[in-house]
């Protein structure tokens, strides 16, 4: 499979989701900047963390108007998938890809950590090499993971299965201790922790590898049936 | 509204001795006067003015830095660049610099803090340079008061704000509280970088021509030179004209780092370097003065944040994120475009010029003109007078007193509270300390380590300095400060390669200061010659006192080590049940300076603990080579608080426990002898790391929530839960706690 | 040239831990009398003569506002340039 | 009860880094008619009838205002409670 990682200028862990992509995972990855406008030839798109236009004003909310956003929002509507984490789920929150919005942690500092996550939905894309209910251990970074949305929105993600990661013991307040959500077609996933930050041993720990072998292991099959 | 004040002529200056506002001494205005040949105007009496202050001079700290073993097999740059290079194999190099940020911080922690970061990054990436993590070190009042709680918080948060945004990890450093910081915090940044040794730039002026041009923030009256404003003829509006702070953006540097490391291969990039203290006139002087050449540079043309902006404003501001290039002429486009990809530009401020001199023109006038060697090279150098504090006397001859402890295991407890053993999890929590994910030993440890992608090594680093031990001894404790350094770095199975350091003294004009700053340094230097790790560069913070009271004499030394091979690194923590616990060193009654005398008495007096750095040296060497054939699972070295802390701190965050018995009496558990260690050890290992060591061996680790040491004289035990709970809240609980 | 000032606040239902905090530091500096802290954005314009009040509300709910948890109101005052 | 209102804005001199970025945002958008974005702050204080204005001014220059950078103004208006 074939992944653009996308560059929006401050995103600071690119070059981590590129590694991942590459080394632990063994498949393709480009660096895509900003400013390009295609997604043509590439299976997945991530959204990397980091902090796109320094977070100024809100995080995520200047980069929702890059170029290359609106071809992300066509690729997302073709049913493509799209990994948002940390900063990239911010964006995607904040171009109206996924509901909610995170504001300000309850501490109202900066955390980072490892923490342990509960995979709430392990039939989606992005989690079928998980057990259901698996307990994983994954580092956040963050100091705006603080999930919100209104109680029509929640009741909506449990309906559709859309929360696809709980925190264990809630870090930032985050409603219902959400940590991960996609869209209703389950081809977009916004996630805070970082999985791409857990894919070698000598850096503490291989959780989230699963996430990205989950992919591959869809993106092979959506390629055979479509063929 | 800010009325356009005239500038004093040329006469006034003299006259009026303005030039005593801006920092020159008589003299020093006359060695102006003799360099030129006649009276600098005002913008040239400012230029002079910083490029001749200590902090762009040393023209007091040169005499004692001349001590300092500056060069080693590995050495590929020492002092004199924006940072030391040193090479680590396979065509790689680490670069690495530590530099203050104390008066900023006291006046604006947050900001302070932050562009102390900010600035340390631009001269690690300014020598071409990924920078890949950074370290701090850190000293405040005793915690607890609003105003020092104020003052940690808002620099921590300001070192977290910058590092996390700019994507580097912050992967360690040190915290002390001491009540001899109380006026005068001490912020000290370190910023570690990787590059191949075709990449390094040197920031050179270099042939006549070619474009000076300027990448980054626009210029702003930030920061100007304080004491200008000072003079009283400013009146009304000293106010509003009072030097405005430097606030930090991390989003503009993370933007400067990638679009200057893309210049870095350019063939059209001559030189590159940055604009720290004294921005644009110590950049332009100095990269000038070393090539042999002169600029001439076009103040209309530099980006300016504010109207009205004289020649003086824009050469002694220090806005923030900016840097100067000297380009190819003619094809500063193919720069431009580089630059512009990262939404900067790359403006043409002036010219590399045959003659040695640094021309400003402004509205087509030259508004200065000065040799930039009389501006770079010829500042004076001071040997000041040096004299032995009566307080190192006294201390000298006091009968060594014994402390008395009651409860072993509540003074135990209480000395894992204290602020400055306690877990530093509050302060390294709010930074990313995963970011490029190859941090490989994260905060919590003696030294972190990050490997080195794409090869099997791995780079160790940490910051260390007791300054307690300096001030009781400033000699000693210089050397102890560079060999408590490297005892991190062997703790974490590397080798220690060189270090930079951060000297935080007061008033150097007063003799017992000076021979404070003079005895350290020699004891530094003498560390650094026989532990072998040569000084490849830092930074001088003098003037530390408030109320006329100098800070504790504060020599942060920043030590880079190497691992060959990831296999080699070690942490601090016990990894197994069954495993032996041993120490190496020998525990003497040492109390001088030592964390149970401040917690008992509030300050510290007596003798500091010996050091031989011989014994030190083969000890550390005993200890690689252990680590190198396999036989470790843990080391710690033995710091604050002595035996009974080290101990404890190597069961925490495992489930594990220890069962040690210790030849000496309990009191003995919290002397701070030096040049000890903790190690845990397999079983089928003790016999080879005996042979290899010498060490004794003090029992084992358990599998109990338990930590029992007996001793001659008692026995103690403390459940690890307990002790580590103390341990983990204290910091915290001093954060939230009403006073 | 007009100044424009947005005002931008929190949605009432939503938390706002910073405003929490806040009330908590006024309390233990001795000032109990404050019921509520809630703490919300200023955003000061210069803008052209030609922008209209349709394209200010614009400005605001593409990019200055996020609808979900804030809301905002503006005022527009002439700048007289010297 | 009173309604306190806080503005809070950086001093003019001093760099406003988050309005440069949002500055760049609008034009992106199309909006370049901006010529400057300064972003302060703007705290809402619920505050018992005694409050005196001193107290307020005192509230700020302790604890909600830097007034290392920062320039603050207020109002205050009176709330009826229902
Ligand atoms: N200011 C800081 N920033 C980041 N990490 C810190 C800081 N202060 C302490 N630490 C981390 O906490 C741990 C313990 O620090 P310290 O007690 O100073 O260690 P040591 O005595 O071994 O030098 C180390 O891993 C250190 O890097
Ligand atoms: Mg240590």
């Amino acid at each position: 499979m074939k992944f653009a990682v996308i560059v929006f200028p401050g995103s600071n862990c690119d070059l981590d989701m590129y590694h991942a992509v590459k080394d632990a995972l063994g498949e393709e990855a480009d660096y895509v900047f900003h400013t390009e406008t295609s997604l043509e030839g590439y299976d997945g798109v991530l959204l990397p963390g980091g902090f796109s236009y320094g977070d100024y004003l809100r995080c995520g909310a200047i980069a929702q108007f890059s170029p290359i956003m609106e071809e992300v929002k066509r690729f997302a509507a073709e049913g493509k998938t799209v990994l948002g984490v940390c900063n990239g789920f911010q964006i995607l929150v904040e171009a109206g890809l996924l509901p909610g919005v995170l504001h300000r942690n309850t501490g109202l500092k900066f955390m980072c950590r490892t923490v342990e996550l509960k995979v709430e939905n392990s039939k989606t894309r992005f989690t079928s090499d998980y057990a259901p209910g698996e307990t994983i251990s994954i580092p956040i970074a963050h100091g705006e993971g603080n999930y919100y949305c209104d109680d029509a929105t929640y009741a909506m993600l449990q309906t559709n299965q859309q929360i696809a990661f709980t925190y264990v013991d809630n870090p930032n307040g985050s409603r219902g201790d959400i940590a991960g959500i996609t869209n209703k077609a389950g081809n977009v996933l916004g996630m805070m922790p970082h999985p791409e930050r857990a894919v070698e041993m000598l850096t503490g720990g291989t959780d989230g590898l699963k996430l990205f072998t989950s992919l591959v292991k869809q993106g092979a099959h959506h390629v055979k049936t479509t063929v | 509204m800010l009325k356009q004040q005239s500038e004093p002529t040329i006469e006034q200056i003299q006259e009026q001795r303005i030039y005593a506002t801006m920092g020159l001494s008589d003299a020093e205005y006359q060695m102006v006067v003799d360099l030129l040949g006649r009276q600098p105007n005002y913008t040239e009496t400012g230029l002079f003015s910083v490029m001749w202050s200590e902090h762009c001079s040393y023209k007091t700290s040169k005499p004692v830095l001349r001590q300092f073993p500056t060069t080693g097999p590995r050495v590929l740059q020492g002092p004199g660049e924006g940072a030391g290079v040193v090479d680590i194999g396979d065509n790689q190099a680490v670069v690495f610099k530590i530099e203050s940020h104390n008066h900023p911080s006291a006046v604006e922690p947050y900001q302070g803090a932050a562009t102390g970061v900010g600035g340390i990054i631009r001269d690690i990436f300014s020598m071409g340079a990924r920078p890949v993590a950074l370290m701090n070190s850190l000293r405040f009042g005793h915690l607890g008061t609003p105003r020092v709680n104020q003052l940690f918080e808002q620099v921590v948060a300001g070192i977290a704000g910058y590092g996390n945004c700019v994507g580097i990890p912050t992967i360690g450093g040190e915290v002390g509280f001491d009540h001899s910081y109380e006026g005068n915090p001490l912020v000290n940044a370190m910023c570690i970088g990787l590059i191949n040794h075709e990449d390094i730039q040197k920031g050179l002026a270099k042939g006549a021509g070619n474009s000076v041009m300027y990448v980054g923030a626009a210029t702003g009256r930030d920061g100007i030179h304080g004491a200008t404003f000072a003079s009283e003829d400013l009146g009304e509006d000293t106010e509003a004209k009072r030097p405005a702070v430097q606030v930090g953006d991390p989003f503009m540097e993370k933007l400067l780092i990638e679009a200057c490391l893309e210049i870095v291969g350019h063939p059209a990039l001559v030189g590159m370097q940055d604009m720290g203290a004294a921005g644009l006139t110590s950049s332009s002087a100095e990269m000038a003065s070393k090539a042999g050449m002169g600029i001439e540079m076009h103040l209309d043309d530099v980006p300016q944040r504010e109207t009205g902006m004289t020649a003086y404003e824009m050469m002694l501001s220090e806005s923030q994120e900016r840097m100067l290039l000297v380009v190819e002429r003619g094809r500063e486009a193919e720069i431009e475009a580089i630059v512009s990809k990262w939404g900067l530009h790359a403006v043409h401020v002036g010219e590399v010029i045959e003659e040695k001199v640094l021309r400003l023109i402004q509205h087509g006038t030259i508004v200065a003109e000065v040799p930039v060697d009389a501006l770079a090279e010829e500042a004076p150098v001071y040997q000041k007078p040096s004299r032995v504090p009566a307080y190192y006397e006294e201390f000298q001859a006091m009968e060594e007193t014994l402390p008395v402890v009651e409860d072993v295991v509540e003074t135990w407890r209480a000395l894992l509270k204290q602020p400055t053993i306690a877990s530093k999890r509050w302060v390294y929590d709010q930074y990313d300390h995963m970011v490029q994910t190859s941090t490989v030993v994260a905060p919590g440890s003696d030294a972190a380590v990050i490997r080195v992608r794409g090869t099997n090594k791995a780079l160790a680093m940490t910051t260390d300095c007791n300054s307690r031990f300096v001030y009781l001894d400033p000699f000693v404790g210089g050397q102890i400060a560079v060999a408590e350094a490297a005892r991190n770095i062997v703790a974490s199975g590397a080798t220690p390669l060189a270090i930079t350091d951060c000297l935080n003294f007061g008033n150097p004009d007063k003799p017992e200061g000076f021979w404070q700053l003079e005895q350290a340094t020699a004891g530094m230097a003498e560390a650094c010659r026989v532990l072998e790790t040569p000084v490849i560069g830092g930074n001088v913070s003098l003037y530390n006192e408030s109320a006329g009271k100098a800070v504790h004499p504060t020599p942060v030394v920043g030590m880079v080590g190497l691992h060959d091979q990831t296999d080699w690194i070690t942490t601090q923590h016990v990894k197994q049940a069954g495993d032996a616990v041993y120490v190496l060193g020998e525990t003497l009654p040492e109390f001088g300076g030592s964390e149970l005398q401040y917690m008992q008495f509030e300050k510290s007096f007596g003798k500091a603990p010996r050091i031989d750095l011989n014994v030190e040296q083969t000890r550390l060497r005993a200890l690689q080579s252990a680590v190198q054939a396999g036989l470790i699972t843990a080391i710690h070295d033995v710091a604050e608080g002595g035996l009974a802390v080290a101990l404890a701190e190597m069961t925490f965050g495992t489930t594990l426990g220890l069962d040690v018995t210790f030849a000496g009496p309990a009191l003995h558990l919290f002397s701070e002898s030096q040049s000890r260690f903790v190690v845990s050890v397999k079983p089928e290992h003790e016999a080879a790391f005996v042979e290899q060591t010498g060490a004794e061996k003090l029992g084992h680790v358990t599998t109990d929530d338990l930590i029992r040491i007996q001793t001659t004289d008692t026995l103690i035990e403390a459940t690890r839960s307990t002790l580590q709970a103390d341990w983990e809240g204290a910091i915290a609980c001093y954060m939230t706690s009403k006073d | 040239m007009k100044k424009v000032i947005v005002s931008i606040a929190l949605r009432e239902s939503i938390l706002d831990p910073q405003g929490v905090a806040v009330k908590g530091g006024l309390a233990q500096l001795g000032f109990t009398g404050v019921e509520e802290v809630r703490i919300g954005k200023r955003i000061e314009l210069l803008v052209s003569d030609e922008t209209t009040d349709t394209m200010i509300h614009d400005m605001c709910q593409k990019l200055l506002v996020n609808t979900v948890m804030e809301d905002y109101r503006f005022e527009v005052e002439e700048v007289t340039t010297a």
